[in-house]
């Protein structure tokens, strides 16, 4: 048995190595603007402020659920409650809208906060696998946001509440706002601070990083109820958008959408790792990608399909090599 | 010796934990609501259940591995399309046709995880997509419904009884010890569960732990197929709206029987027990009859809930 | 408080007596199924809800027949499949188990009930089917079916967004969810309804999936890259009152600038036409309890029964949007 | 696989190249492995020992360079590379299971071929137990009887013996005797240097991927064969002894860690431990004597019947949090489960423990950190390319010493230390040895777990000896010989430790 030489130019290797690798960590962005060209020679109006406007207010509400998923991912962990949150959210704004806003929005947190140290409860102190333990509350959380709001959908009027979804505030929709403020703020946490490397340790090796003296269980509650509460605001913010309290139809299938984006922006979901610039640009990417196909018009089939083409392929190329 | 049988009953416990519970809510329900015993409310509730644990038994192989599949769910409704459209052309074309075409996704799954190593969670999502996607463009965006005629072969399939009990409930029961076997008696059952335990060891082993992949998730990819062909038989016709978010309740189902999400460790004994337990539950709240449909998820989710704790804190 | 109550108050809006149309075919007395003769009084009726009571129309459907049945002192049985198809023959034969003499479904598919009307012919359990029309065989497998022909809603809306527009305009066709058979037939009668009239162009039609947000989101992606729509057609109420919202975003009048038909009656719709916002809205009646029981009651007395029943469907639009408000559900 | 009956080399390589982001592991590495002989493969950590393994058995493809193969090998990696989860028996038979006259695998035949074989090993565990919950000496017995069940023409050994205890280690090396008088070619790595002059004819040594010599070992004198590993003059190294442990230390105080009664049937039972500031205590004991679970006890990390741990007398709450304040710190056993966070770069894993300290507020402050890392780079000497290089890829023993450091920079007042120096290389391990005799002369406790005698013998102030998950005995000053631990330990004096039949019947009667 013998291998044939294969004396190859380690230079050549190298830097064919050195492109993947870059493709890899940017195959994302690589991605955004690659479609953002398709459209702009493509696609009718596409290049219009308006546009770009719709094309950020609709993303807000999937990124900001996506940067708390993106936090529970890097722990090597998955919420797949976040859409029941958003439901529980948009129930518990018309019980406490008539106290005005303000109260509203903090009990929709509030509501956000306990769902997700819940979560983070089974899955730390318990020990469920992340799966199953927020698979449970996927299933009873819209069932209990349909109870407390009767099963109704609920039409809003306070004016205060409503702006939030429609105003603008330094020439940018509130929503956008909120979110790139997170986004900022998710990317300074789990870069710079010991709870931000401490997830990731945790997410990377949770043995060790038990050994190594790290409160892993008060950062998985905490990760978990980050995500809870983030999911509740970005329910919040799509609530007050949609004009409605919608607890049948709030944030379904949101789970799914916010993991493809965190993966498409190349976190892995084995954890030990959070690019929430990657992530940001994740939701970008299946937002334009989503915003391209109605655009043109492409039946549902057709549009189903190339958004599973677009997802493996975006994967394929962020994927770590062995 | 006292501490030694003690420990021979926790095994037995942590092992059982699902049958335990099973045993439990059957024997409550039969007390509680009398027509939960009828023959006929048992035959259908194992109907009911075959169609799953098909399902659940590819699940069971792919989560054994440390993988998951998201993508049964829609394989499964694109099964019954296909099998319905098949129909036409005879028994064997309505029976191969979604085994074939539900079978290679599933392969491509399996190519796409072990090959490129890309997570499978992603890669069956997209496939998810894929197959609705699909699904709908064989029916005109879901316009046509395929019809199989009444008085078919394939009918049978699905319609006929022995002794009132379907013929899904043989099949599934058939396969379940098939799976059993090829889990723990065969050198690709060793595969899997090495792959799932330690992947980097298993291939330090010689384990072929890119081949098990592609097998399994080739395997779950038919058997979902399957699940779609019998229940098209049992429905006559190509049901396009079926099948959304089955994959979780597999999931949920070979979870609450005791294999570990993580992989490396299962049963396929605890996948069928897991799969009675949901349809027990379900049947039971049907039973109360009263209960206002909002209500019905919040029961499942503490139910699913108080079984996986349970089951948890039996385990410690 | 802030929360405005949406109970509908009681099923019984005039819209619920039925403008009975026999359809071809010969219609069905019990002696020709042979079927045991059930006096309604006392009985026990199964009631098969398809998908939870979270829309108005499946709120006022479930709620129209549990009234008709308190007035008959049924025993009335409810289940709901919560849109699980392989729940809803369960629920059939669960109920069928508990002693149902008399069954109403509102299936959730038109197809693949098949095994659930087996179960009740064994029994030989009459079955109403209401709202969506089956392809098993009435008479046999089921006894009639009683609904709104869905076809003839597009066609209706068809006409209302053509007296709306004059004729001429570019419409956007917010689906309903793909796959479903009512979403088919809502298209197919619109389009068949405008094809002779040249002037209005289909230039978009993408799914909103029966969901308020979807709706909105579609219509504003639409109104961004097609800015000349001049009127949606809308396949329900939900997926018209989110492109109300989108199209107020964009800085347009919606009712005006563009108009907006759609389907279902419920009343935030129709509060919108009342309010100027919104153009017509063709009813999907819901209230099915009296004809449903009206049928039982009949076929019990060996009368015929037609093989289908249609219910009448209201209409809205701004010339008397305000006087038929409370019609709404 | 047919075994050609050539006289030529059983595996032949020549020009090797191998090379991982930007560390060139291999460096145009020829290697010539001759039919019968047993080949000792040494170097210092990191000099590609276990990449030129990798390459030999086709894991990794090299970059260049030829390799011929003329014969099955079998392996046993430096990490034990078993299935925790699956039973021991499914773990040795595995890929080669015996079969039912219907194809199915034969459990029964299974478990019983297995118990069979690992007595031979002196394994007497439930082989239906699954292996994780062996511990990790006894897992390597089975990667071992696996790799040898095999039928390979050659067998290659990744440090073997780095989790044995003495006698484990005989019972290796009669294997491999054995092996070898069957004509087998055998590979064996291994920092021991004792172990390779008993049984090695040959040796290739690799500096920094390099083949630096190849040759027989006999004539090769051990002082030259160290120098040729380091790199450095004979006369520099003449000056170090055995082990760098120093003088005893000066322990007058009240102990600062004070462990009593620690109770976690059935692996260990009342087990009191103390030590005083200062002082190095070494436990000694065999395979599963329950000496890894003391000191996870100790931290915390093991739910306890019975039993407080004291520091500076105060209780500890029980768990790895409360008891890393209270200042002890544990080096764990198992660097690649317990020890080292592979994704994170070497920075990270060395300052993890201590991000508190180094935070403000929360945010962590980059310069404090970098120059903590800075420092223990060049204490330890860790070999990494750069501070930001992923730990994952550094070799086994510079992930140790980034762990010993992660220890260091939380400044324990007591440091538990399991097999401190497994997989080190000589020069390393006296570099670690010496810190331990530094830190303890700077009044740290130090707790330490040795497989080796003589890094006992010569590092502990006092010894425990542990025996079936009890104090068996305690030794200090005069007691502290070879003799008296061993008779301790093994509760005889080893004076037949080559019988196996012996053994297997010892080990029976204290494993009750
Ligand atoms: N997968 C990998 N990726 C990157 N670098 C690697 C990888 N494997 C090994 N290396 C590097 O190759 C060099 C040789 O490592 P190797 O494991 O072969 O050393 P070794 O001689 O076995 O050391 P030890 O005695 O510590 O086990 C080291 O510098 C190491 O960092
Ligand atoms: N997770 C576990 N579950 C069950 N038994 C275990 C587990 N870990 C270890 N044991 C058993 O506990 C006993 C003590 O093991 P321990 O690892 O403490 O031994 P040790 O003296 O530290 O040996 P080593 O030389 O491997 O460090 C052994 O009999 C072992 O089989
Ligand atoms: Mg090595
Ligand atoms: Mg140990």
């Amino acid at each position: 048995m013998t291998l044939p030489a294969t004396k190859t130019d380690t230079k050549t290797a190298t830097r064919t190595a050195a492109r993947t690798r870059w493709l890899q960590d940017n195959g994302v962005y690589v991605a955004v603007v690659a479609l953002l060209l398709f459209n702009a020679v493509f696609t009718s109006n596409f290049l219009t402020l308006g546009n770009f406007r719709t094309q950020l207010v609709q993303a807000a509400p999937v990124l900001i659920v996506a940067l708390g998923m993106a936090l529970v991912i890097g722990t090597e962990g998955v919420d797949l409650s976040v859409g029941a949150v958003m439901a529980l959210a948009a129930a518990i704004i018309p019980l406490y809208l008539g106290a005005g806003p303000l109260l509203a929005i903090l009990m929709a947190l509030v509501a956000g906060l306990t769902a997700g140290a819940f979560n983070g409860f089974l899955v730390a102190k318990v020990g469920i696998q992340p799966i199953v333990a927020t698979l449970a509350l996927l299933v009873g959380g819209r069932g209990l946001a349909l109870v407390i709001a009767d099963g109704q959908l609920v039409q809003l009027h306070d004016p205060a509440f409503l702006a939030l979804g429609t105003d603008d505030l330094l020439g940018l929709p509130i929503s956008v706002l909120i979110a790139a403020l997170l986004a900022i703020a998710i990317a300074g946490l789990t870069n710079r601070t010991t709870f931000g490397r401490q997830l990731v340790a945790i997410g990377d090796n949770r043995k060790a990083a038990t050994l190594a003296g790290l409160p892993v269980n008060r950062v998985l509650v905490g990760v978990y109820t980050l995500c809870g509460v983030l999911a509740a605001i970005s329910g919040v913010l799509a609530t007050s958008r949609l004009g409605a309290s919608d607890p049948a139809d709030m944030g379904l299938l949101m789970e799914l959408s916010a993991i493809t984006a965190v993966v498409v922006g190349g976190t892995p979901l084995t954890g030990g790792k959070v690019r929430v610039l990657g992530t940001v640009f994740g939701v970008i990417l299946m937002q334009l990608v989503r915003a391209t196909l109605i655009k043109h018009n492409l039946p549902d089939s057709i549009a189903q399909m190339i958004q599973a083409a677009i997802i493996v392929a975006a994967v394929y190329v962020a994927r770590e090599r062995r | 010796m006292i501490t030694q049988a003690a420990a021979v009953r926790t095994k037995v416990l942590q092992r059982q934990g699902a049958a335990v519970a099973l045993v439990l809510v059957v024997a409550v329900s039969w007390l509680v609501f009398p027509r939960f015993g009828s023959l006929d409310n048992l035959r259908d509730l194992a109907l009911q259940g075959s169609f799953l644990a098909v399902i659940a038994l590819g699940m069971t192989f792919v989560i054994i591995t440390g993988g998951i599949d998201l993508s049964v769910g829609s394989l499964y409704a694109l099964g019954g399309v296909l099998a319905a459209w098949g129909s036409q052309y005879g028994f064997l074309v309505a029976l191969a046709l979604p085994l074939l075409v539900c079978g290679a996704i599933g392969l491509v799954n399996g190519l796409l995880i072990a090959r490129t190593n890309m997570a499978p969670f992603i890669v069956t999502l997209a496939s998810l997509l894929f197959a609705r996607g699909l699904l709908l463009a064989i029916t005109d965006e879901g316009a046509t419904t395929y019809q199989i005629a009444p008085d078919s072969a394939f009918v049978e399939l699905g319609r006929g009884t022995v002794f009132g009990f379907g013929y899904p409930i043989f099949i599934a029961a058939v396969l379940c010890v098939l799976g059993g076997l090829v889990l723990n008696r065969t050198t690709f059952g060793q595969n899997v569960f090495a792959t799932g335990g330690a992947e980097q060891s298993a291939i330090l082993l010689g384990v072929p732990v890119a081949k098990t992949k592609i097998r399994v998730y080739t395997v779950s990819g038919t058997l979902a197929g399957l699940a779609g062909a019998l229940t098209a038989a049992y429905l006559q016709s190509g049901v396009t709206v079926i099948g959304v978010g089955t994959e979780l309740d597999a999931i949920a189902v070979v979870v609450i029987g005791g294999t570990l999400l993580t992989g490396g460790m299962g049963t396929v004994v605890g996948t069928v027990i897991g799969v009675g337990l949901i349809k027990v539950i379900q049947n039971v709240i049907n039973q109360i009859g009263t209960l206002d449909s909002n209500y019905q998820s919040v029961v499942s989710g503490v139910f699913l809930l108080v079984v996986v704790v349970l089951q948890r804190t039996l385990r410690r | 408080t802030a929360r405005e109550s949406q109970q509908t108050t009681s099923s019984g809006g005039p819209a619920a007596s039925a403008a009975q149309q026999q359809s071809a075919g010969p219609g069905c007395a019990r002696s020709r199924t042979g079927y045991p003769q059930v006096e309604l009084e006392g009985a026990t009726v199964g009631f098969s809800q398809s998908e939870k009571e979270t829309n108005p129309f499946r709120t006022a459907e479930t709620q129209s027949i549990r009234d008709e049945a308190a007035k008959h002192k049924v025993n009335l049985l409810v289940t709901n499949a919560q849109s699980d198809l392989n729940k809803q023959i369960s629920d059939i034969k669960s109920l069928l188990d508990r002693g149902a003499k008399l069954l109403i479904v509102a299936p959730l598919n038109s197809d693949g009930l098949q095994p659930a009307f087996d179960a009740a012919k064994a029994k030989q359990v009459p079955v109403v089917t209401i709202d969506r029309k089956v392809t098993s065989q009435p008479c046999t497998d089921y006894l009639t079916f009683i609904g709104s022909d869905f076809v003839e809603q597009g066609k209706r809306a068809a006409q209302q967004m053509i007296k709306a527009t004059g004729g001429t305009g570019k419409v956007a066709i917010l689906l309903g969810a793909s796959g479903n058979n009512v979403t088919v037939d809502r298209t197919k009668g619109f389009k068949d309804g405008i094809a002779g009239t040249p002037g209005l162009t289909v230039v978009a039609e993408q799914t909103g999936e029966f969901d308020r947000s979807k709706g909105q989101a579609v219509m504003e992606q639409l109104i961004q890259s097609n800015p000349d729509i001049t009127a949606v057609y809308a396949e329900n109420d939900e997926m018209g009152v989110g492109a109300v919202t989108a199209l107020k975003a964009a800085g347009k009048q919606p009712g005006k600038d563009v108009k907006v038909v759609s389907i279902d009656g419920t009343r935030t719709a129709v509060q919108l036409i009342a309010d100027g916002g919104y153009t017509a809205v063709v009813e999907s009646n819901p209230r099915f309890g009296p004809l449903a029981f009206d049928t039982l009651e009949k076929f019990g007395k060996g009368e015929e029964i037609p093989q289908n029943i249609v219910i009448s469907d209201d209409e809205y639009d701004t010339t008397n949007a305000q006087q038929k408000l409370n019609n709404a559900y | 696989m047919p075994t050609e009956t050539s006289a030529g080399p059983v595996i032949e390589v020549a020009g090797v190249t191998k090379t991982f982001a930007g560390v060139r592991a291999l460096d145009d590495v020829d290697f010539a492995l001759k039919r019968g002989e047993i080949h000792a493969l040494v170097g210092e950590n990191g000099a590609g020992k276990s990449t030129l393994i990798k390459v030999l058995t086709g894991i990794h493809t090299p970059d260049g360079g030829r390799v011929t193969r003329n014969g099955q090998i079998s392996t046993i990696y430096q990490e034990v590379n078993l299935v925790p989860l699956m039973s021991v028996a499914a773990n040795l038979f595995l890929g080669r299971e015996p079969r039912t006259r219907f194809g199915l695998i034969d459990r029964t035949r299974r478990d019983a071929d297995a118990a069979e074989l690992l007595r031979g090993y002196g394994i007497t565990a439930d082989v239906t137990s699954p292996l994780g919950t062996l511990a990790v000496g006894e897992q390597q017995m089975v990667a071992l009887a696996r790799a040898v069940e095999a039928d390979a023409d050659v067998v290659i050994m990744d440090e073997p013996t780095s989790s044995l205890e003495p006698r484990e280690v005989e019972t290796l090396l009669e294997v491999v005797r054995k092996l070898h008088q069957e004509g087998i070619t055998i590979i064996y790595v291994s920092h021991r240097m004792d172990e390779l002059y008993r049984i090695c004819d040959t040796v290739t040594v690799l500096r920094d991927g390099r083949n630096v010599h190849s040759g027989p070992l006999e004539e090769l004198p051990r002082i030259e064969l160290v120098s040729l590993m380091l790199g450095r003059s004979v006369g520099e190294i003449e000056k170090h002894g055995t082990t760098a442990f120093g003088e005893d230390h000066h322990a007058d105080t009240r102990p600062v860690l004070e462990a009593r009664g620690l109770t976690s049937t059935p692996r260990i039972n009342g087990v009191d431990v103390s030590i005083r500031p200062g002082e190095v205590v070494g436990l000694a004991g065999l395979l599963g004597s329950g000496r890894t679970e003391t000191a996870k006890a100790i931290i915390g990390a093991l739910p306890l019947d019975h039993g407080t741990v004291f520091v500076a007398g105060k209780p500890v709450p029980r768990n790895v949090k409360a008891a890393t304040r209270a200042g002890i710190s544990m080096l764990a056993e198992d660097r690649k489960t317990e020890g080292i966070i592979p994704n994170l770069s070497v920075r990270e894993n060395i300052v993890l423990a201590a991000l508190p300290r180094l935070s403000r507020f929360g945010v962590i402050s980059r310069s404090k950190q970098d120059r903590i890392v800075d420092t223990f780079v060049k204490r330890l000497r860790i070999k990494v390319s750069s501070p930001e290089q992923k730990v994952a890829e550094l070799s086994g023993g510079n992930q140790q010493k980034v762990l010993l450091a992660r220890w260091l920079c939380t400044e324990p007042r007591i440091l538990l230390l399991d097999e401190p120096t497994r997989g080190i290389d000589v020069g390393a391990k006296a570099e670690v040895q010496a810190l331990i005799d530094e830190l303890a002369r700077e009044g740290l406790a130090v707790l330490l777990i040795s497989s080796e005698l003589d890094e006992l013998l010569d590092g502990a102030d006092r010894l425990v000896v542990l025996r079936d998950g009890e104090v068996a005995g305690e030794l200090e000053g005069a007691q502290l010989t070879r003799e008296h631990v061993l008779k301790a330990i093994a509760a005889e004096v080893m004076d037949d430790a080559a019988s196996h039949q012996n053994r297997h019947q010892n080990s029976h009667q204290n494993s009750r």
